[in-house]
């Protein structure tokens, strides 16, 4: 499905305007880019773990969403989709229903890398015909920027602080995509928003479009965790991705695919400076940090690559 | 036509879920429930059922699961026991709250720790304010009779609340007795059609379920919760009042045996009913006054029945499969001291945790709570009110 | 009683128990758009219609839908939403959108 | 309960007396009695001493406990005699049935001062010599339906051959093996 840049962006907004989330949040950006993809005839029931989203999309009686949407809890957004599928299979089945739906979860990292990790393990196993997208903005931001395990090393976060003996997080990222992608499901991308946003498009259309299960792991920057202004979020994404920090690429039926390779792989301080959140980083004597941070990204580059080839 | 068949409580309900014919199961398999899916999942592999059956990886998502599947329009049913009831119990809540009429088959079964596969109250007791309607059976009979039944009060749209029917791990899910069915269709057109007004998969428009509900709203959101609890009492005496016009048998929420003249009595829930009959029907013959009251219906709490019932006794024993470790009580007794309270003539009472993990329960248990009412009858001293009994060293 | 799935514009903080939707189903698409959150502003973006190309970079990035197409070309802000987080501002290669200060 | 006959089964997990006490329950419910058939559950794995339960009688049993005093006892397994107070509350004028092809008498010093009847049935001789396989519990359910009388026996047999046309529709030529073991238990049932 060729990418039209103009025709998208005349689609209706499946995410309405007057949502809660905070100025310049990515993950309504995350969302909209996602059912930008889905065909207009095709209707969607969206499932939404708890967190920031959540409790900004749908303060009662305001939901921000177009289509059916459901929220149960933080950790089984996979599985409350798993139960929709299943009903719309069955009713489908048996002519209880006409229309053709498309089903998509959206939980942050919190509900997705860490306690989200069962239920959405289990319904990528399963087998769903539903897409999983987590919106990663590298630690529990509805609650205060908690650590989690999205969260990078070194992150200054509110339970893993840069103190005077520990430098913030101690442990890397959990990389999530890459497990996702070891349970052969039908689809897996990861994605962030860069130019006209074609990756994100092209990736969730692949993934809402290809029957079975399939995930997609989008870098959703959070202003007020990572301390940056909130105009700068499309520098970072872009940062992200050229410092390879944050690869674009896919796996659709176990064939790995880089999408993006920069013209010149940039430092990863570059990516690393504009944050407020790693700003101890810079100060004298911690230049190991950076160094040990600019290693991990080039070896997990090259084991990317190797895995692309 | 009633079907003459010897099945054991768990086939029972598996059969019952055949006839009633669900959309979707989503179940995880423990211990003593599990051969309700199993067999379920037979009906599925031989295509008998048009049921979508979801293996989920843990009871969260059963009960996560069924909460999307009832939303979505579906009816939806789930299995489990102890430990397994005890990991839903967030979605517990959760499955209330959104009106959702999810039918659950409970197979009681002790708690943890220590880790213990038989069975007693304290995993449905412990769920007993998460907001759904509880029904509790004596045998395999009425564990059918009730699933019979609980779509019809879950899904009434006065009440919109998901249902538990329960019944004693092994005891009664685990034991072949004798026990009449209703035949498929006769169980088809009884149950129904689940026709919810709103849903995710409707055609007309879209549905957000489950808001994030501020403090101006939360409230009276519970406060509906509560009205469609108190409105389900007729609900629930309707249907057993149709059901018994299809099957003969007839309940309703307690249920009263040789309580016209009785002196001292027992209030009961579960397979302890039937024993305690066995025990109440001997100590008539020898001219004592016994009865007794069962609880069939736990959530909506009976309490003008019960206070009813009681209300010429002299002194009545409360009998909890669970304790609340509260110092004081079982949940039954305080539940049950509750609805008599300021009651005229209100019996003296006394509570008694029994039964739990297994710990059997014969007609001599039975026997010696008697032998203790007696005792408070004669002495006019009711001493302790919070007792265990089959305890070593009591 | 049965309850009854009331319209969102007819729910308030005044509404009696009764009149709110069971288990807080709201049974219609996007009404969050009756929460004008353009109130939250503190710093306005300004559209530059004479210098816009139309190349429609700055529609994808707004997190509020405050920037709408229609034939092509994109239109003035919406300010009932728009919240003022200048990303617009940032991606425009044409400098058609102003926001506070200097870029 | 007037008429109620109560069975305790002894057995090792995997031996089959639960099926064997579930067996019992199904021939009596066929005949028109009100039955129970239940086992006694924990973790026990293959080879563990198991308990299994039968009340029958002519109307239904409400009581939902163990068995403390039964009418009858089967053991399906000998070895169980020596880790098993198998007699323990039989009722004098009840019997025990053991899956055994010593003299019952040999057995009554292992039965720690039982003093009512005792039957011994060769079971895992007469499977093995029908059937080329040790399968006790038919032939304990047919030693068992003989001594209680729980079931007339014509009737059992009949009943038996229905069963086993359903259960073996796919392999019919087991039916008449297992019929033989049946009458033969029901002959060779010695006390």
């Amino acid at each position: 499905m060729a990418y039209n840049f103009k025709e998208a962006m005349e689609k209706p907004d499946r995410l309405a305007s007057g949502h809660r989330l905070c100025a310049g949040c990515g993950a309504p950006i995350a969302i909209r880019g996602v059912l930008r993809a889905l065909e207009p005839g095709d209707k969607a029931v969206i499932a939404n773990a708890t967190g920031c989203v959540e409790v900004s999309t749908f303060t009662y009686p305001y939901t921000a969403f177009m289509d059916s949407y459901i929220h149960s809890a933080f950790e089984c957004a996979a599985a409350t989709l798993s139960g929709v599928e299943a009903a719309y299979r069955s009713m489908k089945r048996q002519g209880k229903i006409a229309d053709n739906y498309k089903f998509i979860a959206f939980g942050g990292d919190g509900g997705t890398y860490d306690i989200g990790f069962q239920s959405l393990s289990g319904a990528m196993e399963r087998g769903h015909d539903l897409v999983y997208v987590c919106y990663d903005n590298e630690a529990y931001m509805n609650t205060g920027i908690q650590r989690a395990s999205s969260t990078p090393k070194f992150a200054d976060v509110t339970t893993a602080p840069a103190g005077k003996v520990i430098p913030g997080k101690q442990q890397r990222k959990k990389n999530l995509t890459e497990i996702i992608a070891a349970h052969n499901v039908a689809y897996v991308g990861q994605s962030t928003f860069i130019g006209n946003f074609s990756d994100l498009y092209e990736k969730s259309h692949k993934a809402i479009y290809t029957e079975g299960p399939a995930f997609l792991n989008i870098m959703a920057p959070c202003p007020r965790g990572w301390r940056y202004a909130t105009e700068d979020m499309m520098k970072i994404t872009k940062l992200a991705v050229d410092t390879c920090v944050w690869p674009l690429y896919e796996v659709e039926d176990g064939k790995w695919k880089l999408n993006y390779r920069p013209k010149k792989k940039l430092p990863v301080e570059e990516f690393l400076r504009l944050q407020g959140r790693f700003a101890h980083m810079f100060k004298p004597g911690n230049e190991w940090m950076i160094e040990e941070t600019q290693a991990e990204v080039d070896r997990n580059w090259e084991r990317l690559l190797a895995k692309c080839e | 036509m009633a079907i003459h068949e010897r099945l054991s409580g768990n086939e029972a309900i598996a059969l019952c879920l055949k006839q009633i014919n669900p959309d979707v199961m989503c179940a995880f398999p423990i211990t003593p429930s599990t051969e309700i899916p199993q067999y379920f999942s037979n009906y599925v592999s031989d295509g008998l059922v048009d049921t979508e059956f979801v293996a989920v990886e843990s009871e969260h998502s059963a009960m996560s699961g069924c909460i999307g599947a009832e939303a979505a329009g579906a009816r939806c049913v789930t299995a489990t026991s102890s430990c397994g009831l005890a990991l839903m119990w967030e979605m517990l809540y959760v499955a209330a709250s959104m009106r959702l009429p999810i039918t659950l088959a409970c197979v009681n079964r002790a708690l943890s720790g220590p880790i213990n596969i038989n069975n007693d109250h304290s995993d449905s007791m412990g769920a007993r304010d998460s907001g759904w309607i509880q029904i509790y059976a004596e045998n395999n009979q009425e564990a059918y009779d009730h699933m019979c039944c609980a779509m019809r009060i879950g899904e009434n749209p006065e009440v919109m609340l998901p249902v538990m029917i329960c019944q004693d791990g092994f005891i009664t899910s685990h034991a072949i007795e004798n026990i009449e069915l209703l035949e498929d269709d006769v169980v088809k057109k009884y149950v129904g059609e689940y026709k919810p007004e709103q849903y995710l998969l409707k055609h007309e428009n879209p549905v957000a379920a489950g808001p994030y509900d501020i403090q101006p709203y939360y409230m009276e959101h519970k406060y509906q919760q509560a009205v469609a609890m108190k409105q389900s009492y007729d609900v629930i005496r309707k249907v057993f009042k149709e059901f018994g016009e299809i099957s003969g048998r007839s309940y309703d929420l307690i249920e009263e045996y040789r309580m016209e003249d009785a002196e001292t009595a027992i209030v009961i829930i579960g397979s302890s009913a039937g024993t305690a009959k066995a025990a109440i029907d001997e100590m008539r013959s020898e001219g004592r006054k016994a009865g007794l009251v069962k609880i069939r219906v736990f959530r909506p709490f009976p309490a003008e029945d019960i206070a009813k019932a009681l209300s010429g006794c002299k002194a009545v024993a409360v009998m909890d499969k669970a304790d609340s470790f509260n110092a004081q009580t079982g949940p039954v007794y305080a539940e049950t001291c509750a609805a008599l309270f300021g009651k005229e003539n209100a019996p003296k009472m006394i509570n008694y945790i029994y039964g739990l993990g297994g710990r059997d329960v014969s007609t001599g248990t039975i026997k010696e709570v008697f032998a203790a009412l007696d005792e408070i009858v004669t002495t006019g001293v009711t001493g302790e009110t919070y007792r265990h009994i089959g305890v070593r060293g009591l | 009683m049965v309850l009854k799935y009331t319209p969102a514009a007819e729910i308030n903080e005044q509404s009696k128990w009764y009149e709110m939707s069971p288990g807080g189903m709201i049974c219609e698409p996007g009404t969050s758009r009756l929460t004008k959150t353009g109130e939250w502003r503190t710093t306005t973006p300004v559209f530059i219609a004479d210098k816009c190309k139309h190349c429609l970079l700055c529609v994808p990035v707004c997190p509020d839908g405050a920037i709408r197409v229609k034939d092509g070309k994109r239109g003035e802000f919406d300010l009932e939403y728009c919240k003022g987080c200048g990303i617009c501002y940032k991606v425009c290669p044409f400098d058609a959108i102003e926001f506070g200060g200097d870029k | 309960m007037n008429n109620m006959i109560e069975i305790r089964w002894h057995g090792r997990g995997g031996q089959g007396a639960k099926t064997a006490a579930l067996l019992l329950a199904d021939a009596a419910f066929v005949v028109g009695k009100y039955v129970q058939g239940f086992p006694e559950y924990g973790p026990e794995r293959m080879g563990a001493p198991i308990t299994a339960y039968n009340r029958i009688s002519d109307e239904r049993c409400s009581v939902h406990s163990n068995i403390y005093y039964p009418d009858y006892v089967a053991v399906v397994d000998e070895s169980l005699l020596e880790s098993v107070d198998v007699s323990k509350g039989l009722k004098e004028e009840g019997a025990i049935v053991i899956n055994s092809c010593k003299e019952p008498e040999e057995l009554r010093p292992m039965l720690k001062g039982y003093k009512g009847r005792i039957y011994t049935i060769d079971a895992a001789g007469i499977s093995k010599a029908i059937l080329g396989k040790s399968f006790p519990n038919t032939p304990m359910l047919a030693a068992m339906v003989k001594i209680t009388g729980v079931i007339e026996e014509q009737a059992f047999i009949d009943q038996m051959q229905k069963s086993y046309e359903h259960k073996f529709a796919h392999k019919p030529q087991v039916i008449d093996g297992n019929m033989q073991v049946l009458r033969r238990s029901m002959e060779e049932v010695k006390g």
